[in-house]
């Protein structure tokens, strides 16, 4: 039996023997749990090779599933967040109920994400996508928390774009009467003109739903803050990042035929740099943790998109590298806002302060996500980024240049928010017993963030396997072309530029802090936080001095204007509209069993009238 | 490690340079601002007394790890500028990291350190702290906007992201940057308006209202570190503004006058000024600054 | 065997009109009236009526009952032919099958819409179709 | 061979008759004696299938009256497909109410002759070749239909029969009327004879009684505007009426709609007619299901709403089209009765059947929860599920005859299914539960039942290949008029040599 399978039927079955080993005992459940995922991640990364592929019949139609260098690309995140999380959850989850329930979801969206990257054909695509939407909708609701809201945002949206697809792929399978992703590709050409706009058009609505891109993004603050945050690390940095994958293709291989006077490439970037400055405004107004990395989620899948819309070489490149990542920070954030959320019961910023000497290595973990998040030297981000600015000034894409630097430039507001209240500001007593999160949630959030440490001084090991994907893409690209595509890499040959500045930026920075601790090491000592000066005056005992209500407001005050109305707003409109039209239309049936009798000879009436123009 | 001793030396040396020209600057500020008051003010050197004693005041108390690397990071910021930016044409002397496209790695370090000092300043757990740090981060977004147009200009107008590249130009056509690009410079000169953060952008540390902000639980050693990583990061700043729009210097004669020309500026500015709100401040550099940098932009691009 | 609808006498056309005119009679108790009683005498009008036209498609004028009679075969061999000759003038017989079933299917239908009837002038306490609405939308 | 086609009226109409008496004897055979009755009819079906796969069209001739004089039985790959279905769905939903009215024995006695014979009624509409004996079935199915549905005494459910009663009543009588329209002219009631002398008709006449035909059935197949009595009935009658209304009886009005219009005539213009009046009926009943604040009329909406596409999918008209008709209304009478029959559960003590009486019952009835969710989940066409193949085949079958339109609609209905269908299992598993409510366990056989049913979804859903065989045959058979008509006729041709 071809080991594709293989890997299918272990993660099923190991996502049917958790479930139902839930009624028997937890720790058969985790050991399942845990066993079912080491040895998908073991037997894909060992057992299955890139070409390998395998092909059946369903229902009349020809299946084909196999690995490609691009799909491996992403398999990578999935699998390697996938299995941080897991070891995450197994910690974070303790003492919570419907344990099974989660861990069978979270088994399955990976499978489908798997089976999303092996699939070549568009009905085991749409198959795994819906598996995926479903699987990832059972988690959103877990919490129980607005289901009705969220919930049905998130699987409404999902629906739109998945639908969006079928119309596509239906379009497809009449038109070639096959189903292969490569033969569509290969025949796209030939189609008629109406055909190739509208492809890319509905194949785009459904990838966007997913990597939540304005004006669809709207279930995703939503939806990421609700599941639980052992599994929107995985939600926003693997599952949305299907969105890009798909992105990728329809742009490489269809997108790129349409004549340049379409605008379609244009639009689309203009739509994720818009997608990351509105993402990141909001995320700047928020209080809750897990809202505020939602809607920086959204940002940074702005920035990915553009890479992916302007499609040089060097976006693609860069929208890749931050595509995985992103995966790296945005998991780690969001295990950290979980162990919060476990050791104090709260991710509200306005009530947790000063947990910087409670938790330490949930801290560390946090600043080194923060500063790859924020793409400052010397961690990866600033190599994604990087790559990004230097692609978009390369492809003359100027004004989109000075979005992007904005939406990043106020990410630091919510990035210090983050690490500020959370961490740093007042020891308040309330939180005086809180105590570090056990060994299993810290480990991978720390294993997550010296990820992005080493990818700063080394991004060759991400680059590489990104630049095989993109020969898959057929990007004309061998190594030397990969390394010559950006300055930053051009004269160390298969390492950065950067290294001897990040060698001048450690040695100041600890040439300095040595100067600092050494003089009047004797007499330095710490202090309370209670223990400050304010203006001379000594603070008692219950005056508040926390700062955390209204954090930015002077700055949101200058935004005001753009920020009136969330688009969810138009969409709550038009679906109380459509609501209000629906009761509406029930009205017909207005139980009167006469009126149901004068119906059926009114139909007969008509039809009788129009006879000759129904029946020619 | 010959070489590697002899950059060592020459980033020493330009380190002193860049403190005691960045201090005097500060003395002179003080000065010639209470000139115009009609005060006398203190001597010109009176910032080398204040920063000689906070070295040698004796500190007894931190509020935490992060306080106490704040002002390492900081003067990371201002080193790694200094060493980035060219500090005389052709110069053999003082050590040069730059490379192609270190205007956009200067964009980023030059946040790093802010954020860093932020950060140590979150811990102190003083509320004036923070506050002037969400101000101080709200007004850089509103400032790195002009700024960033400026350097776009800038960018496709000469086609490349070098700041030795835009040397050796105007060296070679002998015109300024800032004649033949006049909007880029206005919106640059504007931005540094903030950067500077004095009047009418000084709300950030406002000393009547919030102590100081950031800096009000430092003192002491971590005040001097601070205080002269700000006249380091003052002085590089001056000298990237003459190496990208006027032309660089020759020796160090010519960059101290330049400099100085330059800080009048900010300085003079300020001293008329009353002080803008937060929102005041971003609305302003979104307004007639970026509005320059967009005609700088369309002159770059048009022309 | 022709059949055919409109080259009819005045008699056979007057089966049809006083069919249709049950029929409507019929149509017009069930949809206008409001009283349950009434409607279901509508419905029975109208199931006449059907059965009035449906008979009325087998008449054949003064024909004879469709018996193939000892005295009418006599000793005639029973080939296609002759039982063709043999039923000329015969009335149709399968109307007449189907009037039976149709009128036993009526009358099965009406008994259970009188209980109902019943049922709900019990729970109701009114015949009134317009009052009895608690089934809507 | 194991019987012929005529066992299926016979059997369980005698059944029916015996069933009283026995009670006399002994009690529990009222409850034992349908289900072996079934079981029996299951396993001829299933073995007359196979013999139809293997040899061809079994057409039985009743009574000796050869085609197109006598009655005659067609058991083709469609009627066979369709009789197996509903003798299935009738088997699953006897086990359900197996325990029904358990201490009642005379209400138990009634109700399993009537859904005896409703179920006996439905098979015969679909096996007879004949259309006055098609109307005698349609009226044993709405006979015992509205008795089934006034069947509890207390609620409004007379009211809901009676509605039906009205409109079941003038159905009749525009059958009677096309059939009476169709004799004047043909002389005859056999099927395939009138198919086969169609053209001979004037056209006037043709296209009035095919009108008449698609109003009186169209009764019977729920289509919009006929169907008012639909939901009432449908929320009124007992569970697992409800599920047997659903999975059998509008499955038999819909086949004789499509036989009408497929086999009897061949009128052009009645394929758009279908489409659009099917579209009408989908959009309509979707959009007000939205707004149902009681669990069995939001299904009975969405069961209409399924008829509509059914009937969409026969108007495409294409070999593939009916192939996806055929699918949707197997995996709709599969998924629909599940729906039924675990939603009843859901709602057992109620009186008035709000959805919001389902609130977090999950913790209470994990089986039944689960298997509704999956139900849901099924129907709005999700994949693995059953419900997707047949929405992808009812897709496909449009885009080769190039329709977008049709399908952007039907995806569009199809995310207002999704919204009701989804609000309700979030209701069922997040919410509070209701102190007031008293949720009731199900019996072992109604679970069984339901378990059944749930893992048909799974397995047609994994592995669509176990069904598709068996339904393109069926829409071939459908299609191949010709073939039809000769199958019959040549059996009278040979009776008279």
């Amino acid at each position: 039996m071809n080991m594709i399978y293989i890997v299918f039927i272990v993660l099923l079955g190991g996502a049917l023997l958790t479930f139902f080993a839930n009624r028997i005992s937890g720790l058969l459940r985790d050991t399942f749990f845990l066993l079912t995922i080491l040895a998908t991640t073991v037997l894909f990364f060992t057992k299955i090779h890139i070409g390998d592929t395998v092909s059946f019949t369903l229902a009349g139609l020809n299946l084909k599933w196999g690995l490609d260098a691009f799909g491996w690309y992403f398999s990578l995140i999935v699998l390697g967040l996938g299995t941080m999380a897991a070891f995450y959850a197994l910690s974070y989850m303790k003492g919570k109920d419907r344990l099974g329930y989660f861990y069978f979801s979270f088994l399955i969206s990976i499978l489908s994400m798997l089976g999303i990257l092996m699939s070549h054909d568009l009905v085991s695509f749409f198959i795994f996508w819906e598996v995926m939407t479903w699987s990832s909708y059972l988690i959103v609701i877990y919490s129980g928390r607005n289901v009705q809201k969220n919930g049905i945002n998130y699987i409404l949206l999902s629906a739109l774009g998945a639908y969006a697809m079928l119309t596509a792929i239906v379009m497809v399978y009449a038109n070639i009467h096959t189903l292969s992703i490569s033969e569509m590709i290969n025949t796209y050409p030939q189609f008629s003109h109406v055909q190739q706009v509208w492809l890319p058009v509905l194949f785009l609505m459904a990838f966007s739903v997913k990597a939540a891109m304005m004006p669809l993004h709207v279930w995703a603050p939503g939806a990421y803050s609700d599941a639980p945050m052992a599994y929107t690390s995985v939600f926003s940095g693997a599952l949305s990042k299907m969105g890009i994958y798909g992105m990728v293709i329809v742009f490489v291989s269809m997108i790129s035929y349409l004549p340049d006077d379409t605008l379609f490439k244009e639009t689309f970037a203009w739509l994720g740099a818009i997608t990351a400055i509105l993402g990141t405004l909001w995320a700047i107004a928020q209080d809750d943790a897990r809202k505020l990395l939602a809607y920086s989620s959204i940002a940074q899948l702005g920035y990915i998109i553009t890479g992916v819309a302007v499609g040089t070489d060097l976006a693609m490149l860069s929208a890749l590298f931050l595509a995985a990542l992103h995966a790296l920070f945005k998991g780690t954030l969001f295990m950290a806002v979980g162990a919060i959320e476990r050791q104090t019961g709260t991710v509200k910023f306005t009530e947790v302060t000063g947990l910087i000497r409670k938790m330490p290595w949930t801290f560390i973990a946090s600043l080194l996500a923060i500063i790859a998040l924020a793409g400052i030297p010397p961690l990866g981000g600033f190599v994604g980024k990087w790559m990004l600015y230097e692609s978009l000034i390369n492809s003359n894409h100027y004004i989109l240049v000075i979005a992007i630097f904005f939406a990043s430039t106020a990410a630091f507001l919510y990035c210090y928010k983050f690490l500020f209240g959370f961490f740093l500001g007042q020891e308040e007593k309330e939180w005086e017993n809180v105590k570090e999160a056990p060994a299993l949630m810290v480990l991978p959030m720390l294993i997550l963030a010296a990820g992005t440490l080493v990818l700063g001084t080394f991004p060759g090991i991400l680059l590489k396997p990104a630049d095989a994907a993109m020969q898959t893409l057929g990007y004309a690209s061998t190594e030397g072309h990969l390394w010559s595509m950006s300055i930053l890499f051009n004269e160390w040959g298969d390492q950065v530029l950067l290294r001897p500045l990040v060698y001048a930026i450690a040695g100041t920075f600890l040439f300095f802090l040595i100067i600092l601790t050494v003089k009047g090491w004797k007499n330095t000592r710490y202090v309370s936080t209670k223990d400050i000066s304010s203006s001379g005056e000594v603070p008692l005992e219950y005056e508040n001095l926390t700062f955390s209500v209204n954090f930015y407001q002077p700055f949101l005050r200058a935004v005001g204007p753009v920020m009136k109305k969330r688009m969810i707003y138009y969409y709550r409109e038009f679906g109380s509209g459509m609501e209000a039209l629906f009761d509406y239309s029930r009205r017909i049936y207005n139980g009167n069993g006469q009126t149901y009798a004068i119906y059926v000879m009114i139909f007969l009436v008509i039809i009788l009238l129009f006879k000759n123009s129904i029946f020619g | 490690m010959q070489e590697i001793l002899q950059y060592t030396w020459g980033a020493l040396v330009s380190f002193v340079v860049a403190f005691t020209v960045g201090i005097t600057y500060m003395g002179l500020n003080r000065k010639i601002t209470a000139r115009v008051q009609n005060r006398i003010g203190p001597p010109w050197y009176q910032n080398f007394f204040d920063v000689l004693k906070l070295g040698s005041k004796e500190t007894s108390i931190h509020h935490g790890v992060m306080q106490h690397m704040g002002p390492a990071f900081i003067m990371v910021t201002a080193v790694m500028s200094l060493l980035i930016i060219p500090i005389l044409n052709d110069n053999r002397f003082f050590p040069n990291l730059n490379f192609h496209g270190d205007l956009v790695f200067l964009l980023y370090i030059m946040v790093f350190g802010p954020l860093g000092m932020a950060l140590g300043a979150g811990q102190t757990g003083n509320p004036n702290s923070a506050i002037g740090v969400t101000r101080g981060l709200s007004q850089m977004v509103g400032f790195e906007i002009p700024w960033v147009m400026a350097l776009v200009a800038l960018m496709i107008q000469y086609k490349t992201t070098s700041i030795v590249d835009l040397m050796n130009l105007q060296a070679e056509t002998g015109r300024w940057l800032m004649f033949t690009s006049p909007f880029a410079f206005l919106a640059a000169v504007l931005a540094m308006l903030g950067m500077f953060r004095y009047a009418p952008f000084d709300i950030v540390g406002a000393p009547q209202e919030l102590a100081s902000g950031p800096m009000s639980e430092n003192g002491g050693k971590y005040l001097f570190v601070m205080m002269s990583a700000g006249s380091v990061f003052a002085f590089a700043k001056l000298t990237l503004y003459v190496d990208l729009f006027m032309g660089g210097a020759n020796n160090l004669i010519i960059l101290v006058v330049k400099t100085f020309i330059l800080y009048l500026i900010p300085m003079l500015y300020g001293i008329v000024s009353p002080r803008y709100r937060t929102e005041q401040a971003i609305r302003y550099f979104w307004g007639w600054p970026s509005l320059f940098g967009l005609l700088a932009i369309l002159q770059a691009v048009f022309l | 065997m022709e059949f055919k609808l409109f080259d009819l006498s005045i008699v056979e056309y007057a089966f049809f009109i006083t069919a249709v005119l049950i029929i409507l009679i019929g149509l017009y108790g069930a949809l206008v009236k409001k009283t349950l009683i009434k409607i279901v005498i509508g419905l029975s009008v109208l199931d006449a009526g059907i059965n009035l036209l449906l008979i009325s498609v087998g008449y054949v004028k003064s024909g004879t009952a469709p018996i193939f009679s000892p005295a009418l075969i006599k000793d005639m061999p029973l080939t296609l032919e002759n039982i063709k000759k043999l039923s000329e003038g015969m009335v149709d017989p399968v109307p007449q099958a189907l009037v039976l079933t149709a009128i036993v299917i009526g009358f099965g239908v009406t008994a259970v819409a009188l209980s109902l009837v019943i049922r709900l002038y019990r729970h109701h306490h009114t015949l009134n179709i317009d009052e009895i609405k608690n089934l809507k939308w | 061979m194991v019987g012929t086609p005529v066992l299926f009226i016979a059997i369980p109409l005698l059944a029916a008759f015996l069933i009283p008496l026995l009670g006399f004897v002994w009690k529990e055979s009222v409850r034992i004696l349908p289900g072996l009755v079934l079981l029996y009819l299951l396993y001829l079906a299933v073995n007359l299938m196979g013999q139809v796969a293997h040899s061809g069209t079994i057409v039985e001739v009743i009574a000796g009256w050869a085609p197109p004089w006598g009655i005659n039985l067609v058991f083709s790959p469609l009627t066979g497909l369709l009789t197996t279905l509903m003798i299935l769905m009738g088997f699953i939903i006897w086990i359900y109410s197996y325990r029904f009215k358990n201490i009642d024995f005379r209400e138990a006695v009634k109700y399993f002759i009537l859904l005896l014979m409703m179920i006996t009624g439905s098979v015969g509409i679909v096996l007879t070749g004949d259309i006055f004996n098609q109307f005698v079935f349609i009226e044993i199915t709405s006979i015992s239909a509205y008795a089934l549905t006034a069947f509890y005494k207390g609620r409004d459910s007379a009211e809901a029969s009676f509605k039906y009663l009205i409109i079941g009543s003038l159905s009749s009588m525009f059958l009677l009327l096309a059939i009476v329209l169709i004799y004047s002219q043909l002389g005859t009631l056999n099927m395939a004879d009138i198919a086969d002398k169609a053209h001979l008709m004037k056209p006037g006449f043709k296209i009035l009684a095919l009108i008449f035909f698609i109003t009186g059935l169209g009764i019977e197949a729920e289509i919009f505007p006929l169907n008012g009595w639909t939901p009432d009935a449908y929320a009124q009658a007992p569970g697992p009426v409800g599920a047997a209304f659903s999975g059998i009886v509008v499955k038999a009005g819909v086949y004789a709609m499509i036989r009408v219009i497929f086999t009897l005539f061949d009128v052009s213009g009645t394929h758009q007619f279908l489409i659009i009046i099917g579209m009408i009926t989908l959009i309509i009943a979707e959009m007000a299901a939205v707004k149902q604040d009681r669990l069995k009329r939001m299904l009975a909406y969405s069961s209409i709403g399924q008829m509509g596409l059914v009937i969409v999918a026969f108007g495409i008209g294409t070999e593939e089209g009916v192939f996806a008709a055929l699918f949707l209304m197997l995996n709709h009478a599969i998924i629909k009765s599940l729906l039924f029959l675990s939603g009843s559960y859901l709602v057992y003590n109620s009186t008035e059947k709000y959805i919001h009486e389902t609130d977090g019952l999950a913790k209470h009835l994990p089986i039944t929860s689960f298997l509704f969710a999956l139900g849901a989940i099924a129907i709005v066409g999700m994949p693995p599920f059953a419900g997707f193949w047949s929405k992808w085949s009812i897709l496909s079958a449009a885009a080769h005859s190039n329709m977008i339109l049709v399908i952007v609609l039907i995806l569009s209905v199809s995310i207002i299914e999704l919204v009701y269908y989804f609000r309700v299992v979030n209701r069922i598993y997040f919410f509070p539960k209701q102190k007031e409510v008293e949720p009731k366990r199900p019996t072992i056989n109604a679970l069984i039942a339901m378990s059944i049913l749930g893992i048909l979804i799974l397995v047609i859903g994994f592995y669509p290949d176990s069904v598709t065989g068996y339904l393109h045959s069926a829409s071939q058979s459908l299609l191949e008029k010709g073939k039809y008509i000769q199958d019959v006729l040549s059996t009278g041709q040979l009776f008279i040599q």
